[in-house]
């Protein structure tokens, strides 16, 4: 077991397949960091009103996490239903979490 | 709106005069006999969702016992294999749309008492009280009058009265069931809240939120009464001397205890904002001594030898050195003859 | 190892078995034993305190001491004893009912279990360690940050390490009922336990962070000296509030979906019929959880947040009364024109009926927020949450074990001394908490040491502390006809309530590989269907083969062991250098035992065919 | 070992961390959890949010932080996602050599990412007596990063340990799983950083 070596490859069309799908992943890589870029630049320069900027940075945010679950970590595939359902449940109890201790905490 | 509420009520409260009389509880101290406008309020919803609920638990329990007669298994019957039903679309419609218009018929008057009771719009124009919640008892100073009590609140009768609430420790809630709902005293942030009573009387209020080992011993009371005698109260509240010396010589007595012992260092008499401990002002006018016990000279010597023996956990434990009981019963005698007015909870009571 | 054989086996054996088991149907037992040790407690705390109220100014504890038996009593009850005993009527049937050998992950099965149990123990030794927590079972900040002593810690501790088995065990079930329901087991013929079960899953996987997250404020408030619930600091004790209760509403649901569940196999065994309105009956239980994460803040109407949002929360909690009215609705519907017959588990159903939907009434009202305004706090508070918590989730447990009884234990319990326990325990129930009802209206609010003379309360508590005795009682037979079970009790056959659901076809108690081959499912009531339509039992969906079996660990006992340590060294590294030592240590023998699981392979063992074959049925 | 065979087949399958009951139990496990971490980080968020302006008198979140280096762990952490992606594709790939090398980078980014945030906390308790205790701002504040901080360090444990014991024998379909999840894992730690350096460092900037 220790010394196995595996030396069985994947089919040429699976790597193939494989391939396109990496070339994919380094785009929405690449989209990530220039968003976070943008997001940075936004704050860092203070060009724009801070409500605005807040609104863009969020939304930028959002973006990118979008890429990281769909993409990287597969949730767009078809056989991800039940992870994407427990995520959209997460998802959901989250933003009522947020929305009550963001909104109600102080009066 | 209130015309129709009030019809219900008068109906509903037909059909439930029997379970409501048989239950009442202590006039001025249940919630089932309400004598002021937020009580009203809770009491209208309270009957008006029961009637609705009675309805709901009266249809369940027709169906229940038909089943339970009709479909038992009998003699003869036993292996009697019933018909396999899927279910039926029409039946669960209904069952789904009659007890949302249930809760409809509940949930509009339940909205419109929210946003009614949460109106702040008459603050400005009204008796303002700062109310302070501390372990275990309450703190009341009335807003721009110079007159700070404790544990009596005295409001005039059939006003509206603010009441602005804070806690100096841990959450408590401000609750006198026979003239309003409760409302959390928080440490953090500001609730607002108005009270108004119906009927001049005196009406047990009780702190609500679990506060610690005297929880349920941080009772206090709210003192409705005329418009009249209520200011000439504020009148004799802003006339108090604090340095003033009581007539006879045990009291003058006790006084000088009280003052040698450091007394006020946490306690204040007259409006001086002091809040470490209840302000005594008008002590001997109080309807009881410390929320729940009858104000009694020899009660009074009890509290002070050994507070913590009536409300455990209590603040004042310890926080003085010991008293003799002699000294204690000097110290009584003065504190009794705090009695700046003579509009007390007694005289609210006829 | 048949159950023959065990027997033949020494104690010790036997000990190092369940210390060390990942069968899931011992995992139920340990469940059980556990919970109703901690029933049992809790309900000792109960009685205790109801002995403190059976008059005006009773001293019959001090106030200190009742602030600790009320907060242990709704501590130990619902998180030690409630949720356990439900972990463990899922752990013993859910496999079975959806045709599965076994569970997902058969270790951290073990593991949640002896997390749970750890950090209940840890918890209750807070008794011995100069007293319990004592800021009530909700630990409102800042009470509970500023109760001296090491009370609350102990509360922290405690539910944090029970949690974690909670979260542990939740996500279990979920992804076995995800990967290994039997060929044919579409969700939508999944019996209604296993749905419920699922669905309470979800719920303890949404909810049970928020408490972590809680706990771990608390944890460093009152150990670390941070300031989230410090005023002078700029923190917000509200914060632990709108915590606390989103996970907490959810919480009730979780359980009250399982005991659902049971209900729903109940009445349709015991009325010979299929479940009426199936699908409604499975979208109600998800509508509920999704509305259960919405309502939250009914518990704070009068904390002060606003109209608009008491409105709001107001709206979406009596929305829940919905999906449940179809539920009330539709065993009605199960029952009418079935064939009854009224057995013990019944008798329980039928007892919840009435009860639970009286509960839920309270419920609404409660929810009509200036009405709360008086109910809140209030011992009327006190009796909607037993009448849904004791009329639901309390009978639901009575009835699954009364029903599962015989497949879990293989024996059946005495028919009479159930009903006796069913009677008593019915009517002592309404008698404690109907009238309590009227107590809070008359002015009486929970969390009372005493109440005071003149106030006209008195019969009102008395009445209701005799009913706890009547209580009482009940759960006493029932202990004695669980020990007469296990003497004398009647060995039964695989299927004695002539049930419709795959459990039925195992033996009883099952094998520890369930089944010889796994079943075909061919529809909801699998094996109900077989029954009429079939050869009277399923076909196998395989060829007789290998069973691959996991194998038995003590490293969740070890692990668990170590938290419970740490735990210590947590509580008292406030006042002492030394308890670095439990903490560090603690933790090591915790992580050290984890590395070692993950470092060693373990790929479980296979029973042969050919044994199989030899033990034939 | 008698299960070589079965779980060392002639070809590896597409989806190696799925191909067996065990392996999909871990993968549909780890996504679970990843919905209760979510919730999980919501209240840590939300905590963090109502309590971002209660300074007590203490340094301001705009007074605090610097750009620059939250910069430089955002790239850091935003490529070892990248890094640990290119494992995987490695993995289905069947070449254990390069998967390794990739999860070696993932590894040498995460610690970067961790020593740098470690600086950052010293930089705060030294210059600006900015700590846990400080006001319910900087509990906050700990209480947030630190728990994603200490996500970072637990996936560098369990990447650490996993790269160890199957050094020796290869990609299998008893570890294929092992590798995949700890890939996901990963990737949410990305994910709540993204938010952590959006709401706390950037919104903190803007006020
Ligand atoms: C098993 C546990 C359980 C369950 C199932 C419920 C169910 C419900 N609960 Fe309860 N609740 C608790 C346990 C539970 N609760 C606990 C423990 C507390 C107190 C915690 C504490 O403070 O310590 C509490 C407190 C509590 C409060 C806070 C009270 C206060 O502190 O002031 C509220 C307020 O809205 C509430 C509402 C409801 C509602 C609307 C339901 C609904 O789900 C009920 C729905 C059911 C029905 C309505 C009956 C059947 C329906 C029909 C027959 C159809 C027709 C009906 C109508 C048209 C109305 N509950
Ligand atoms: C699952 C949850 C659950 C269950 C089952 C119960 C069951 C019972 N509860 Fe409790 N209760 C809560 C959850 C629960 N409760 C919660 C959450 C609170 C709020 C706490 C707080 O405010 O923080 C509460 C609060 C509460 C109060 C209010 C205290 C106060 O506010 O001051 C009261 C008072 O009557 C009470 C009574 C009872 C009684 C009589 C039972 C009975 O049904 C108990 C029946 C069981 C028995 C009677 C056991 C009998 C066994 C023995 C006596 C042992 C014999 C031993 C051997 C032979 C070894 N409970
Ligand atoms: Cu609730």
């Amino acid at each position: 077991m220790a010394e196995n070596t595996n030396s069985n490859q994947a089919d040429s069309f699976q790597k193939q397949k494989n391939k396109e799908e990496m070339q994919k992943q380094v785009i929405s890589f690449v989209l990530m960091i220039v968003l976070t870029i943008i997001a940075f630049v936004v704050v860092a320069t203070g060009v724009m009103d801070s409500m605005f900027a807040k609104f863009l940075i969020l939304s930028l945010a959002l973006v990118q996490v979008g890429f990281q679950l769909y993409y990287f970590m597969h949730m767009k595939d078809k056989d991800h239903d039940m992870p994407a359902a427990m995520m959209y449940g997460g998802i959901w109890a989250a933003i009522l979490t947020l929305a009550a201790l963001g909104v109600i905490t102080w009066w | 709106m209130k015309g129709w509420m009030g019809k219900l009520r008068a109906f509903c409260l037909l059909g439930l005069t029997a379970l409501v009389l048989s239950a009442c509880g202590k006039e001025n101290l249940t919630a089932l006999d309400p004598k002021g406008y937020g009580a009203d309020q809770s009491f209208n919803l309270i009957i008006l969702s029961t009637v609705v609920m009675l309805f709901v638990l009266a249809v369940v329990m027709i169906v229940y016992t038909i089943v339970l007669i009709r479909y038992r298994k009998k003699k003869g019957r036993e292996d009697y294999i019933p018909k396999q039903v899927e279910g039926n679309k029409t039946l669960e419609t209904i069952w789904t749309i009659i007890p949302i218009i249930l809760l409809l018929i509940i949930a509009v008057p339940t909205i419109t008492a929210t946003f009614d009771l949460a109106d702040e719009s008459a603050a400005s124009d009204s008796l303002n009280v700062e109310v302070t919640g501390n372990q275990y008892w309450w703190h009341f100073n009335y807003e721009g009058q110079e007159v700070q009590t404790s544990q009596d609140l005295y409001i005039p009768v059939g006003e509206k009265v603010y009441l602005n609430m804070m806690s100096s420790d841990v959450i408590h809630s401000f609750w006198v069931p026979t003239i309003a709902g409760k409302m959390d005293v928080n440490p953090e942030n500001e609730n607002v809240m108005y009270i108004e009573a119906q009927d001049e009387g005196v009406y047990w209020g009780k702190c609500a939120e679990f506060c610690g080992p005297s929880h349920s011993l941080m009772d206090f009371k709210v003192v409705a009464v005329s418009q009249e005698e209520f200011d000439q109260w504020v009148d004799d509240m802003q006339n108090v001397d604090a340095e003033e010396e009581p007539a006879d010589a045990v009291a003058q007595e006790g006084q000088s205890l009280f003052e040698e012992n450091n007394c006020m260092s946490c306690h204040a008499i007259g409006s001086s904002p002091a809040q470490i401990g209840p302000n005594l002002t008008n002590f001997g006018d109080r309807s009881q001594l410390a929320g729940v016990e009858d104000l009694t000279k020899e009660n009074l010597v009890d509290w002070i030898m050994d507070p913590e023996a009536i409300k455990p956990g209590n603040k004042m434990t310890g926080q003085y050195p010991d008293v003799s009981e002699d000294e204690a019963s000097k110290i009584a005698e003065y504190l009794m003859q705090l009695q700046p007015s003579d509009v007390t909870p007694e005289s609210a009571d006829n | 190892m048949s159950i023959a054989s065990a027997q033949k086996r020494g104690f010790g054996a036997v000990l190092w078995d369940y210390l060390t088991t990942v069968d899931h149907k011992k995992i139920a037992h340990l469940y059980l034993f556990g919970g109703g040790f901690f029933f049992l407690l809790g309900g000792l705390e109960a009685v205790a305190i109801r002995i403190q109220l059976i008059k005006p100014e009773n001293d019959f504890v001090s106030a200190g001491f009742y602030n600790e038996l009320l907060t242990m009593h709704g501590t130990t009850m619902i998180f030690l004893a409630a949720m356990p005993l439900l972990l463990g009527l899922m752990n013993a049937i859910m496999p079975l009912q959806i045709g599965a050998r076994d569970v997902a992950f058969p270790f951290l099965n073990s593991l949640g279990f002896w997390l749970f149990l750890f950090g209940g123990l840890l918890l209750n030794c807070s008794w011995f360690l100069g007293g319990a927590p004592d800021a009530g079972w909700t630990a409102y900040a800042p009470l509970s940050v500023t109760s001296p002593g090491h009370g609350v810690d102990f509360y922290v501790m405690g539910l944090q390490i029970a949690g974690a088995g909670t979260l542990i065990g939740g996500i279990n079930f979920l992804v076995t009922i995800v990967t290994m329901r039997a060929p044919g087991m579409t969700y939508m013929r999944m019996p209604l336990f296993s749905w419920t079960t699922f669905v309470t899953s979800v719920l303890i996987l949404f909810a049970f962070p928020a408490l972590t997250v809680g706990l771990f404020l608390l944890m460093f408030d009152r150990m670390f000296g941070s300031a989230f619930f410090d005023v002078g600091l700029g923190g917000n004790s509200i914060i632990w509030q709108h915590l606390f209760w989103i996970f907490g509403h959810p919480e009730v649901y979780i359980l009250i979906l399982p005991v659902f569940g049971i209900f729903s196999e109940i009445f349709a065994t015991f009325s010979k019929k299929r479940l009426f309105g199936y699908t409604a009956m499975v979208f109600a239980t998800i509508l509920i959880a999704f509305f259960g994460f919405m309502v939250w803040a009914h518990h704070m109407f009068t904390v002060g947040l606003g109209p608009v949002a008491n409105s709001i929360f107001a709206l979406a909690t009596m929305a829940i009364a919905v999906p449940t009215g179809i539920k009330i609705f539709n065993w009605l519907a199960t029952m009418w024109g079935g064939n009854i017959s009224i057995k013990t588990p019944m008798l329980w159903a039928l007892g919840f009926i009435p009860t639970f939907t009286i509960g839920g009434m309270t419920g609404v009202m409660v929810a009509t927020v200036v009405a709360d305004y008086q109910y809140h706090d209030t011992y009327f508070v006190v009796a909607h949450f037993h009448y849904v918590i004791v009329g639901g989730t309390v009978f639901g447990i009575f009835a699954g074990l009364v029903y599962w009884w015989p497949k879990i234990f293989g024996r059946l319990l005495h028919e009479g001394m159930n009903k006796l326990t069913f009677w008593t325990f019915f009517i002592g129930f309404h008698l404690t908490f109907f009238i309590q009802h009227f107590l809070g209206l008359m002015g009486m609010p929970r969390r009372y040491w005493v109440f005071l003379e003149g106030q006209e309360l008195d019969l009102g508590n008395l009445i209701s502390t005799i009913g706890a005795f009547f209580m009482t009682f009940g759960v006493i037979v029932f202990l004695i006809n669980a020990v007469y079970a296990a003497v004398k009790g009647e060995k039964v056959s695989a299927d004695p309530w002539d049930g419709r659901t795959l459990e039925w076809i195992t033996a009883s108690p099952p094998v520890h590989y369930n089944f010889k081959q796994t079943p075909l499912v061919r529809g909801l009531d699998a094996l109900w269907i077989e029954k009429t339509e079939g050869k009277g039992t399923p076909t196998p969906a395989e060829p007789l083969g290998d069973i691959h079996m996991p194998n038995s660990s003590f490293l969740p006992f070890m692990m668990s062991l170590g938290l419970f340590i740490a735990g210590f060294g947590f509580i008292y590294q406030v006042d002492y250098n030394w308890a670095y030592i439990l903490l560090f240590g603690g933790m090591a023998v915790m992580l050290g035992s984890m590395l070692i699981r993950s470092v060693k392979d373990d790929h479980g063992y296979h029973i042969p065919k050919v044994e199989l074959e030899r033990e034939a049925d | 070992m008698s299960h070589d065979h079965s779980l060392n087949p002639e070809t590896m399958p597409n989806e190696p961390e799925k191909a067996t009951l065990e392996g999909k139990n871990k993968f549909y496990g780890l996504w679970f959890f990843l919905g209760g971490e979510t919730v999980l980080f919501a209240s840590l968020f939300g905590t963090f949010i109502a309590l971002r302006d209660s300074t007590a008198d203490g340094p301001t979140a705009n007074e605090l932080f610097g750009l620059e280096l939250v910069f430089i762990m955002t790239i850091l952490l935003l490529t070892s996602s990248l890094t640990s992606v290119y494992a995987m594709y490695h993995m289905k790939n069947n070449e254990f050599k390069k998967m390794q090398l990739w999860l070696g980078i993932t590894a040498i980014l995460g610690f970067s990412f961790l020593a740098l945030e470690i600086y950052e906390f010293t930089h705060y308790i030294v210059d600006y007596d900015f700590t846990f205790r400080s006001s319910a701002f900087g509990s906050a504040f700990y209480t947030l990063v630190g728990f994603h901080g200490g996500h970072v360090t637990f996936g560098l444990a369990w990447l650490i340990a996993i790269m160890i014991r199957n050094a020796k024998r290869g990609l299998n379909l008893y570890n294929a799983p092992k590798f995949y999840t700890f890939s996901l894992y990963w990737h949410f730690i990305d994910v709540v950083w993204v938010f952590i350096f959006t709401v706390v460092y950037l919104m903190g900037k803007v006020g």
